[in-house]
């Protein structure tokens, strides 16, 4: 991985973050829209505060999956076919390309998932105790769930569906990164925390860094 | 010398999107220096034939080299930072400046980032760098293309009716792009419906009908 | 600064002052609820602050009917203000309603109806004021924010009717028509806090509509065309010096 | 409302169930992932069947609501300037504009709530006992959150925030009507039925429907 | 006749958008049979004047009428179907057909369908009444633009850069729509850099710089 790939990976990144700032689709749809889910599946199935501090964890990460689906398709991530025509000619390397835009929806993955825990701790009263691993979690959570929604767009703007395909895509891939997330949490209640679970994370992480890298080119190539 | 040293050379290409053929036996040869401009009704294939000349289409039969470097094999992707194309919708992002626009071109093709505002300088948006694409006229965006273009320096250049939307003294500087191409020993395609304008900027023309060269 | 944009210390402000002043005095004096502690005294702010909330956004669906009405940017201008203090009136209420609750339910925040719905119509007004931030144009703002302060006002009724709708932890409406179960120096006590509120929230709107007012003039007065016009930062290329190419 | 009236209003609902049949966003996107939301909810925060069939009528109004929310904000609903131009050339009567935007989406929210109700009554084992509601509950609630979302994507629209804002809109705003939905079928339960609900479902809708109708010129004139 | 006859009288008319002023003190009257050529740099405000005109945007100063009506009244509404505007992007549905971009119009403006298939057939685009926009090259979108104005046969024509991406049988079909709204005793300002090829369409010039017409 030479200065130009760090190089490219960076501007990319850059571009994708200046671009969300402008439009503000994570602060305004998704953070609030994330927030009043939290608060509004507990009003609908009425469950009471002790079940709610139990389940909260989980609910947290539900609600982290689905909405965090949403940021790979964000209206800011979807290049129109002009777009891609320049980036493919300026000779970007796929892999750059993929780094890139995952490091930026990694990035606004965490600041989601800051905010949802933020709002779960004060309205569900979570435990605090386990979530000594938030740290450790949370950013896995983030790089994970970003990896898997740039492949499944570049996978998808190679079809006619476009974006529409992505969340469908993701969503049913996600569900044991966020089932491991919830694990790490819990087990620490249970049994003092154990390593299994993170580690597991780590793996799955850096094997979709691996598919997501090798598999760039040929995405790419299919233009 | 022969074909060999042409930076376009097609031999019976044909190129489809999705079930519908397009472009059928295209034969087209450019050799370093020259300029050609493509004619042709609407929906003749210009912009296909751009298209697939900038490795972005991969032709569906015959034989197609650009840059030396044969279309169907992998090192179409080498070719690609030496081909520049401006198409008939700005390729920019309208949520970025026209600076920023730039600098992200910049940045990807491993350039100096002064490079960027000089170009800027050139087309005469230096004073409007800062704004927002989205807030820029439609003139004002394909000009910052053809900054972009000045800036990546291409050997070979692709334009999709490089006159639309450009002032007068706009033109100038597309001609002046142009010549400079040449002179550097690359060559220009450019599609256009103008006969007139483009003169004084192609050394042939070539018509497209019926989805080839005639 | 002029004298038109000076901030004057109305009479309105002074009665405002004076009257949070006399409640506060109440407040204290009122005889202590035996079963609830001091923290009972939270009543004095958190039900008389929902209350002026209520009376600020039903202002707001008022004021966006009379705009559309008569057309008149002063009334967008009420519409506006008044929503704003109704957030800052609501987010009060929540917070005196959750310090409250740690010390009766001893959790800041629960699963009940009414909470969860106030907590919603709070996000229905910090949506309407989101809206006027992003709109620039002063008649496509109120056009566009009176449609929603019209729309909001349906949240309302929700909140209100929580308690008896659901079975739920909060506190039942205690003020029905000819039936208020209150002891009469609470009583009184909390009535005086409600005219204080009142009162601070006629100053603070009067004060928020005359900014309204001179951040119109300031817009007009930046429309004026004296500045600089957009266009001419566009130059013709500048290719003879330096050339295009290296 | 003149034969002109209802022609406009029929051209323009046609118009978005056409391009929602090209894009294909509620079928491929809206209904997939909401199954995915029902099904992962109860997954997430480990509850029993007697638990879920006793809360399935609550989680399928949160899934309607959430989701239902996007239709309004999907991409074949939002037209672009230029379009939007065009409209208003063409001497678009808006109150029929806002009919016919409206129609189109209360018809994809019904498909959409159809296809929930089957995966809910599925997946939970839902008592089918109050469910005759439904045929009553759900055209009122998509027209409902039809209207909302469309009052709303107008009121947003060519803001700088645009479409971003529509969600965080719509969602508090539709709260009442989902609680309304879910009282309805679970006072079944309860009481047998009683019509208050429904009733109350009906006037919102109807409020709703005079508002958009009498607010959709004043917000056209701004432009 | 007098001003009062004119289908554009603005005098001292400003434009902004947000905060930025676009233009000031614009002057301009066009007559029933007049054909108006609007030219300026890039950025000069052609597409802003023409939209103020098209009763789009707001004038936020001066006065300003068009078809016999104050722009800052709400009459304004009743005027639009009158005018017809095409602009630098096509205010197409790409997910929709050729024809059915069409017959959406038509049943917007109250028209009889078939109108719609004639006017495809006059810009010569029968053939692919049903390949969808996004499938169409950016001429033909261009040429269904027109097909449209056909249709709706405005009475007060607005085009920015009419040329741009048409072949020149295309551009005869433009003349020809401009004549036709002309000898109805309507009016026609279009937007271009192309002196020499708008001058069979015009029938005087004016010119747009420091957001004033000159
Ligand atoms: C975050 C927590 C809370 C919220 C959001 C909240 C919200 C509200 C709202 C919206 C009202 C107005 C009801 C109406 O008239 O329509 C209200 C009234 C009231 N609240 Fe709370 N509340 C909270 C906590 C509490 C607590 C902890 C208590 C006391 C134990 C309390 C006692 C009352 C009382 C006595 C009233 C007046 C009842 C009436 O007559 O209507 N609240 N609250
Ligand atoms: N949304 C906007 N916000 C701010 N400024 C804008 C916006 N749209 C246009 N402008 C500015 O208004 C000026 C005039 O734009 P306009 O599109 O009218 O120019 P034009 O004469 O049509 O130019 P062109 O020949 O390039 O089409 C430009 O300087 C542009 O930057
Ligand atoms: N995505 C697509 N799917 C199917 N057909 C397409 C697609 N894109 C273009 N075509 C067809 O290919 C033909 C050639 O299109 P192209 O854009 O190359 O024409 P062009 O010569 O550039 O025309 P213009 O002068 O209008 O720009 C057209 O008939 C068009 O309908
Ligand atoms: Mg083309
Ligand atoms: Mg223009």
């Amino acid at each position: 991985m030479s200065d130009r790939f760090w190089q490219q990976a960076f501007a990319v990144a850059r571009r994708d973050l200046d671009r969300e700032r402008r439009a503000g689709e994570v602060t305004w749809v998704m953070i609030p829209f994330g927030a009043i889910a939290l608060l509004l599946v507990p009003l609908a199935i009425g469950i009471n505060q002790d079940v709610l501090s139990r389940i909260g964890t989980g609910m947290l990460f539900v609600v982290v999956l689905l909405f965090g689906v949403l940021t790979a398709v964000r209206r800011t991530s979807i290049e129109t076919p002009e777009q891609r025509d320049l980036i493919a000619l300026l000779g970007i390397d796929p892999a750059a390309e993929f780094t890139g835009k995952t490091m930026a929806s990694a990035f606004l993955l965490l600041v989601f998932q800051i905010a949802m825990g933020a709002v779960a701790l004060v309205l569900y009263g979570l435990d605090i105790s386990g979530w000594a691993w938030m740290i450790v979690v949370m950013p896995l959570t983030a790089v994970g769930l970003a990896e898997l929604g740039t492949v499944s767009a570049s996978v998808a703007a190679s079809t006619n569906a476009g974006p529409a395909l992505v969340p469908l895509l993701v969503t049913p891939l996600a569900i044991p990164l966020l089932l491991a997330a919830t694990q790490t949490v819990e087990s620490v209640d249970r049994e003092g925390g154990n390593l299994t679970w993170p580690v597991l994370m780590a793996v799955v992480v850096l094997v979709l860094a691996i598919v997501g890298v090798a598999t760039a080119r040929p995405l790419q190539e299919t233009r | 010398m022969p074909a060999s040293d042409s930076l376009i050379l097609f031999e019976g290409v044909a190129a489809r999107i999705g079930v519908a053929t397009i472009l059928r036996d295209v034969d087209l040869v450019v050799v370093p220096g020259e300029s050609v401009g493509l004619f042709g009704a609407n929906g003749a294939g210009k912009t296909t034939l751009l298209r697939v000349i900038a490795t972005l289409l991969r032709p569906s039969g015959g034989s197609a080299r650009v840059l030396g470097v044969d279309l169907a094999s992998q090192d179409r992707f080498d070719i690609r930072p030496r081909i520049g194309l401006i198409g008939h919708k700005p390729a920019l992002y309208p949520e970025l400046s026209l600076l920023s626009n730039l600098e992200f071109s910049a940045r990807i093709a491993g350039l100096d980032l002064r490079l960027a505002r000089k170009a800027l300088d050139q087309v005469g948006l230096a004073q409007a760098a800062t704004r927002l694409v989205g807030e820029s006229s439609y003139g004002m965006q394909r000009r910052v293309e053809f900054a972009r273009e000045i800036m990546l320096d291409p050997d070979l250049l692709l334009l999709d009716e490089p006159h639309s939307a450009l002032d007068p003294s706009a033109i100038e500087l597309v001609e002046h792009i142009v010549a400079g191409v040449l002179e550097r020993g690359g060559a220009v395609v450019l599609a256009s419906h103008d006969v007139e304008k483009v003169a004084p900027m192609v050394t042939r023309t070539a018509e497209l009908a019926g989805g080839t060269v005639a | 600064m002029s004298d038109a944009t000076r901030t004057r210390i109305g009479a309105l402000d002074i009665v405002a002052t004076v009257s949070v002043v006399f409640a506060l005095v109440f407040a204290i004096a009122s005889p202590r609820i035996e079963s609830q502690g001091e923290a009972a005294r939270l009543l004095f702010v958190h039900v008389p602050t929902i209350w002026l909330a209520y009376l600020a956004f039903a202002v707001t669906f008022v004021a966006s009917i009379l705009y559309l009405a008569t057309r008149r940017l002063r009334w967008d201008h009420v519409a506006g203000a008044s929503a704003e203090i109704g957030v800052v009136f609501t987010t009060v209420a929540i917070i005196g309603g959750m310090v409250w609750g740690k010390a009766t339910w001893n959790v800041y925040w629960t699963w009940d109806a009414r909470l969860t719905l106030t907590a919603i119509m709070l996000f229905v007004y910090i949506g309407y004021l989101a809206l006027r931030r992003v709109i620039a144009e002063p008649e496509a703002r109120a056009r566009r924010s009176a449609v929603l302060g019209i729309v909001g006002l349906v949240q309302l009724i929700p909140v209100h009717f929580s308690v008896t709708w659901w079975r739920t932890l909060h506190q039942t409406n205690t003020f029905r028509p000819r039936d208020i179960q209150m002891d009469g120096p609470i009583l009184a006590a909390l009535l005086v806090s409600v005219a204080a509120f009142t009162v601070v929230y006629a100053a603070l709107l009067r004060h928020r509509v005359r900014l309204e007012g001179l951040e119109l003039a300031a817009y007009a007065a930046a429309a004026a065309p004296v500045g600089p016009v957009a266009g001419d930062a566009v130059s013709a290329p500048n290719i003879g010096n330096s050339g295009a190419q290296p």
